[in-house]
């Protein structure tokens, strides 16, 4: 539900309670602003608030101190009652330099709190800004906000100096002093963050005592100034019961692979290249030898892809992952295993082109390339998710469909999801369910391409088996016998049993749902991916308000679920909200043939959920 | 079950599909597979234990004609998939054929890094200087000026030398021989397949469509002997019809010279001998000027040192001895939680 | 018009006129069968014969002699009247052993002429054919058939015994013996083809003398012996008249590109990597080096367009040719070309998938990948041709677009039209109209990304141009400077602009005429590529037979020419044959959201006429 | 025009842009560029008629920052798009800039191209051992073993050596330096674009983010002179801080060894003496082990032979000289035709 207002009123600090809050860190790449928005991010969660977090990170590694380019950003989201996205505005800014306050102020609700360190409001720090000579906490134009200007850097040199740090070290205190004050304000325990600073810093005695010391700084300053008319309670929200963690899109993508080999009971081979915003998938996967995972860090994609190919004829599970640009090299590979029907997962970590475009922002724009972007008829499954949590469900369901059905699938998740973070309930392993997987074995009747009556799927015969020696490969193959074959009704009927194939998986897949509202009305908002919180908390506040409007969104985008086009047309009017220039409603305007409309939005960032607001409104008042 | 093999028992009858063969009549491709399926049945693997893979070309059609799991994949990639395949199954023998087109033209980047890596895998790289499978235009290892399809007014590449791209890869094991000499060739295949790790094999191949000759210069019985030197460890680089000619290292220009070995040119000692452990002397060999110098046959430079799947596996083994294998509850709970 | 009957009928040879006709020669690859169809074509057209061409080679270089896989084939239809396609099925089958008839027979019309040499008709042929023990020739099993049995290798030889010849350079000479008779039955001259064997073999006069004497014995043989009832007479066509030649799209692609270069007066660049069947591009080009072409054959496809990007970049024209598993490799580059806006002319020869698939046979099934197979937002502008002789005038229209509008623009051909050939009138090269291209030498309000306000093109400014001095990259750019910028608003406004641009190519191109029929009606038949021949017959004939049915076909494929909808909306039906499973219909649906139907066809071969036919009939009786 | 520049009179400032650079602070990249920025203007090249091309990584961000023409082009291909660049305008000073991870790594193949056509581009490869850009992978050139954010367990890859590479790919300029010494990366630089040729300079430079210190072990300036030697045309291959130490070749093992120089080593003439056109001698150099040998730096291997765009132009001029500017009307007219 939306997140409440938080306009300061003049009393005397009380706890007050409300019922959620969005509050944004940003400063320099080196303020350590990531870390800050990580440990705010368990001290919610331990309270069990609801949550969503998104951070935004520089495309420059280091960029030089104090520019706008530089600005790193983390984003939260918290509540008592069910969160589905980072925000669309805070309600709290914290700005660490004149830089940070530049690019993120106009997101800064009306009124809003806005806590600035004012020690680095400096005139150089103010010209890299592009303020000029102007200072902004000088010249009345943040008038419209709580301005809270402290001189950061100076109240963490002080709280440090004891510490016997370099200055430079002293200056690094500052995000835990920041962090302090702002656990005072939302009445958040330090202790798990002492126990963070203890664990991160244990070898060096100076620096643990230096960052409580900061942290202490900083909640004292809240306790003991009065500049605070307010503190803040986000009572706990009402969650199912269970062991959480908090999870990132890319960590739950690399777990469900582990947890689907595991569920296969076969052992992993991931191929990847390293490219931004993908690459965590192959740290995270790297540190699991131990659950049987090999990583190759390939010379390039193509060769990644190829390795994963060549480990799933051998009768491993062959992954890959990627983004946009690294997609578009492995498509001939990938036209090879649906060519010789083997299984491969395909992770797309999509983000913003075209081309090398914007490499740290996210976008949904390779779904054409996932589903159409291969020479000739080469179909293949092709899936996403919604959320970081759901990441992990649907690359066991990747894995599970493309050793089913002998078949490449792709599973595209965005950067959004894959650097954004959400409450995540642990699920118990032994309550997942098995993946059915047999090789074959035996020689009567065998030939490579020997299929599944049901699933259509060849016959997975690995080399090591007596009996079933073969060769496979990418020329057209007898549908009778797999050898190679020229003839042309044959061509017809393998093209035809490849996309029966993929076509068949609807099957097999589950039923299409509707998220929010009604089985029918006046409008159906269609998502896929990671627009999901934004399209649902739209939906659900335009319900309230009383519009007829429903939410549906799609996680199997080839094939659709078998009853999407019936669903649809129970809707006088479809909607659908992409982050690119419309291409699911490509897709279904093409297969089924009904007038959805398309919102498109490519700005490298997600919808806000006022944008889809407005949309629906108008919609339903035209 | 009836089909079991005995491994010390196989023959090459055991390493022959029923497929027709489809390369053109007379094509160096059919003597090297009939060395290969000759040499295949020492080696006591079952054909089942061993993969051919392949790229695109007449050369990368080899694994359809070998009674062993083979996949022939697309151009140029061999070597990623046979990396993948190695990885996931370490128990399988896997090899590759390869043209110098798919090996070294679209496929440079992956034999190098497969080469680097040391995977062990073996590859046999068809040299026939010409594309055959897209009928006849020049490849890297074309002469310079070569007039082809696609160069009517001859090629303006400088060619490249397969062993010393090999070489300058940090491959593990180079060698070289010729379709046509059967006891070469098997000899070095053998070598090869005992070879742990990346074993690169260049074999010079006459396409008699688009290139034929190319190597009739020193590959004809005639001249082979003056043409040719046939290279093996520890023994001295010596060539010639009578051995009487022998390679010796101009300490001063630090070259190599050919040289009259006998009363009227120097003496037996002074010839170098060939030590395939010695980088250097690989790479010399491998760049000698053709035809002032003759071409360098044989096992240029085995080394063993560790291979990439082998690494990967004692990693994983280690790890899973250390951890235990690895517990996926445990995996999930991760860092921080909390009960609810 | 329909090819007419040619069934032999018990009376002496006389001249028999007839409208049409299809024939095809078949025989090992070693049996020249493409000579001998690519002198019989010279023949029909110096008889000013309309006629269309298609050879069909094996995958193999050189099949052993005697298989079914070896078997190479030529097949020409002439007529007194328009041809649009090498016909269904021959009138005639000239098969030179038992593995060309086993593989051609079913074609073959019923009661058609059958020539057979039976002197290849030996128990090992018959083997490796797969007629086991029986001989076809002898059992009866060619009934049907006007079947003519002769020796043609004894024949041969008798005939050039005298010549000196090697017993296997004397059977070479078996396929000029056919020709000889063929040329008789159709009563053709025999001099063009002296004269070429004469060109051909100059340095050896033996083979010279054997050729002619094998041409000249058989036709001897026509005259002579009474197994012939009918000479045929195939009179001139009504074409439009001028200079004409034969030519195969490949070699239309080539000439297109240089004239196009010579139209715009710039030098072109050609970065190629092998692969059938667009190689014939490559070679062609390669020899015009006086015409300021330089080729690259590059390491790979990949490098092959960078190369082609890159001397635009420097101002020449780039271009590339490939064919599917190429354009797959392709993709990242162009999604750069697109990024930069820079011109580039990307040829797909289409051919047989997935992966490697049916490397000689034909398709159309690159098209989807064509207009979305590329990561990320990355529209670009892609044309078909639909016939060789077009492939000329497509390719010129290709680099017009896109210097035009700075843009990668594909051109899709196909391997049947690569390959098949057609008599093309020769254009006045000054009627051509002159390519407008105009560098950027102004520094006055320069930026690398300031548009032309029409066309939305960028400048193009060249390295070399004093006071331009700039770069340019994959990143995204600020519309307003042209420098790297993230920012959301930008990103959308440059994505926005770079589709704008490219829709806007709709103004500038002709708008969708139909082919054939009324304007309206029952019945529209769309069709692109080299579908048209096909198409364009079976509509004639079915309006022949008073059947409601119009024929329009799309040269324009992204966009759409703008009237297209519009006229679409005219018919109460749109059927969409395509040799691919539905992938245009797919894109008319989406856009246009009318029930286009799909008659898709996966055989690596085009469709036959009648094949067509039916389903016209069909759809309009249903 | 007011903007006409005297090409003899050019400063550093003429090569230097408005942008912001965006390095972290401290990285080598910047002593590059500045050394770079130095050079150039001795050229006698406007900066409008060179053109500097990248692939992607943090190195390839250079021409950026280079008020030259510039193209930042995709991961790995920057050699094909410098070539398409220096065939389509032969006028132009063609420069690429390159990481270890764009130009070996994914890009090893349109490196190892370039390189053997000879297309007349000055390459720069700036070794740092890692990715940058992407946050601290392992790279073709990282230590085996190597603990990176991939490969937690060490990588199990073999390192490549980009001048061995280069040279295994028959390229005609091979060079070394490093990003903190100027005047020899200088000089390197000015040998460079002065090779008609590719030039390929590798450059060790230090990435202070993700792998601090790589090169110091023979960098820093207290160790420097014993743990390099400086390569020089027709010099004695001689190092150490009194230019007492050299190398010398065994002609039994034929290996290089180090030895003292000097009463109670080797006479100074038994010092090799470098020759950058002998192949041999700059491939052992390329390959030295080190720490038990230095690290070689300068030209190791320079030989002139002819360009593949040179050839190109060549073959081009020549054809139209033949033949006379091509005639579109009669190339229309082709073959056989016929008239109607
Ligand atoms: C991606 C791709 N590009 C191009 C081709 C066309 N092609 C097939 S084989 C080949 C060259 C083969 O040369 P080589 O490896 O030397 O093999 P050979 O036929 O000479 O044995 C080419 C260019 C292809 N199949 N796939
Ligand atoms: C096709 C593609 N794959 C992957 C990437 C991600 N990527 C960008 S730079 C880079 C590696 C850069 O390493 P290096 O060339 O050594 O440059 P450095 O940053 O170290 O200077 C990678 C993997 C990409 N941009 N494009
Ligand atoms: S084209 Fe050449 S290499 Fe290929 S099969 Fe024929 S002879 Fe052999
Ligand atoms: S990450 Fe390393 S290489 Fe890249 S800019 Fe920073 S210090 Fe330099
Ligand atoms: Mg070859
Ligand atoms: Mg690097």
């Amino acid at each position: 539900m939306a997140s409440s207002q938080i306009v300061p009123t003049p009393q005397t600090p009380s706890q007050q309670v409300v019922r959620a809050a969005v509050v944004r860190f940003v400063g320099d790449s080196g303020d350590g602003m990531q870390i800050t928005g990580d440990q705010f991010t368990v001290a919610a969660a331990l309270a069990r608030n609801d949550l969503a977090t998104f951070p935004d990170f520089p495309a420059e590694i280091r960029a030089p101190a104090g520019t706008t380019y530089g600005v790193s950003g983390f984003q939260i989201h918290f509540a008592a009652d069910h969160v589905y996205t980072p925000g669309d505005a805070p309600d709290v800014l914290v700005a660490m330099n004149p830089a940070a306050l530049k690019t993120n102020l106009r997101d800064l609700k009306k009124g809003g709190i806005l806590i600035v360190n004012s020690g680095a409001f400096n005139a150089a720090n103010l010209k890299k800004a592009g303020y000029g000579e102007k200072n902004p906490l000088e010249d009345g134009s943040l008038e419209g906000y709580a301005l809270l200007s402290i001189d950061i850097t100076k109240q963490t040199q002080n709280a440090v100096k004891d510490s016997g740090l370099s200055n430079k070290e002293a200056n690094r205190c500052k995000n835990f002093w920041t962090l302090g004050l702002m656990f005072w304000i939302y009445a958040r325990p330090l202790e798990p963050t002492i126990q963070y600073i203890e664990q991160k810093y244990g070898k060096r005695a100076e620096l643990v005592q230096a960052n409580i010391a900061a942290l202490k700084a900083g909640h004292a300053y809240g306790e003991t100034t009065e500049v605070f008319q307010n503190r803040y309670q986000v009572p706990p929200a009402p969650v199912e019961p269970g062991v959480y963690r908090n999870i990132s899109g890319n960590a739950a993508t690399a777990l469900g692979l582990v947890a689907a080999a595991e569920l296969a009971n076969r052992e992993m081979v991931l191929g990847a290249y390293p490219i931004t915003p993908a690459s965590d998938v192959l740290h995270e996967l790297s540190k699991l030898k131990s659950f049987g995972v090999t990583t190759v860090q390939a010379e390039d994609e193509i060769a990644a892809v190829c390795a994963a190919i060549g480990a799933s004829y051998a009768g491993n599970l062959g992954v890959t992952t990627t983004s946009g640009p690294g997609m578009a090299l492995k498509t001939e590979a990938i036209g090879l295993a649906i060519a010789v029907e083997l299984p491969l997962v395909i992770i797309d970590v999509q983000r913003g082109g075209p081309s090398t475009g914007l490499p740290t922002k996210t976008e949904q724009a390779d779904l054409l390339q996932a589903v159409y972007g291969r020479n000739s008829e080469a179909p293949l499954c092709v899936l996403s998710a919604s959320t970081p949590g759901e990441c992990f469900y649907m690359a066991i369901e990747a894995v599970r469909l493309a050793v089913s059905y002998m078949t490449p699938v792709i599973l595209l998740t965005d950067g959004y999801l894959a650097n954004g973070a959400e409450p995540w309930k642990i699920p118990n392993v032994a309550d997942l369910p098995k993946i059915e997987l047999k090789f074959r074995t035996d020689p009567v009747g065998f030939h490579p391409f020997v299929r599944d009556e049901k699933t259509l799927a060849r016959a997975w015969a690995i080399p090591g088996t007596p009996g079933l020696v073969h060769r496979i490969g990418g020329l057209e193959k007898d549908y009778d016998s797999g050898h190679i074959s020229y003839a042309p009704e044959n061509h017809e009927r393998m093209c035809r049993v490849r996309a029966a194939k993929i076509a068949g998986i609807a099957e097999d897949v589950p039923e299409q749902a509707i998220e929010v509202g009604n089985e029918s009305g006046k409008l159906l908002v269609l998502g896929w991916g990671s627009t999901y919180g934004a399209i649902r908390e739209a939906v659900e506040r335009s319900r309230a308000r009383g519009l007829d409007v429903s939410h549906a969104h799609v996680r199997y985008l080839n094939p659709f679920p078998k009853n999407l086009g019936d669903l649809l047309r129970r809707f006088d009017r479809v909607l659908v909200p992409e982050l690119n220039l419309g291409q699911l409603v490509k897709m279904i305007r093409s297969q089924y043939l009904i007038p959805a409309e398309s919102l498109p939005k490519v700005q490298g960032k997600p919808f806000r959920i006022e944008e889809l607001e407005d949309k629906i409104r108008k919609m339903l008042e035209s | 079950m009836s089909n079991v093999i005995d491994p010390t028992r196989l023959t090459k009858k055991d390493f022959e599909t029923d497929q027709d063969v489809r390369w053109c009549p007379g094509c160096g491709d059919y003597s090297i597979l009939a060395n290969v399926q000759k040499v295949m049945p020492e080696l006591g693997i079952l054909p089942e234990n061993m993969v051919w893979v392949s790229g695109i070309g007449c050369s990368s059609r080899f694994p359809y004609y070998m009674n062993t799991y083979g996949f022939h994949t697309i151009h140029g990639r061999a070597p990623a998939f046979a990396t993948g395949i190695k990885i996931a199954n370490p128990e399988l023998s896997v090899w590759m054929a390869t043209g110098d087109g798919d090996g070294l033209s679209i496929g440079g980047n992956q034999l190098m890094h497969c080469l680097r890596r040391n995977v062990d895998i073996k590859i046999l790289l068809f040299n026939n200087r010409i594309y055959g499978l897209t009928k006849g235009q020049y490849s890297p290892t074309s002469e310079f000026g070569k007039v082809t399809k696609s160069t009517p007014y001859g090629s303006a590449d400088q060619p490249l030398d397969p062993a010393s791209f090999a070489l300058g890869a940090n491959a593990s094991f180079v060698a070289r021989s010729i379709d046509t000499e059967a006891a070469h060739l098997s000899d070095v295949l053998r070598r090869a397949a005992r070879h742990s790790g990346s074993a690169f094999l260049e074999i010079y191949q006459n396409c008699n469509v688009f290139n034929d000759g190319a190597f009739d210069s020193f590959r004809e019985k005639d001249v082979r002997a003056e043409r040719t030197i046939r290279v093996e460890h520890g023994k001295p680089l010596l060539f010639g019809a009578n051995n009487d000619k022998g390679l010796v290292l101009n300490t001063k220009t630090f070259a190599l010279e050919v040289r009259e070995v006998g009363p009227n040119g120097v003496k037996p000692e002074d010839v170098l001998v060939h030590d395939e452990t010695n980088p250097m002397l690989a790479y010399m060999l491998s760049k000698m000027p053709y035809p002032e110098f003759p071409v360098a046959l044989g096992v240029l430079f085995a080394v063993l040192k560790p291979t990439y799947d082998g690494t990967l596996r004692e990693q994983k083994a280690a790890a899973k001895a250390k951890a235990g294998k690895g517990d996926l509850q445990k995996l999930l709970r991760g860092g921080a939680t909390w009960e609810i």
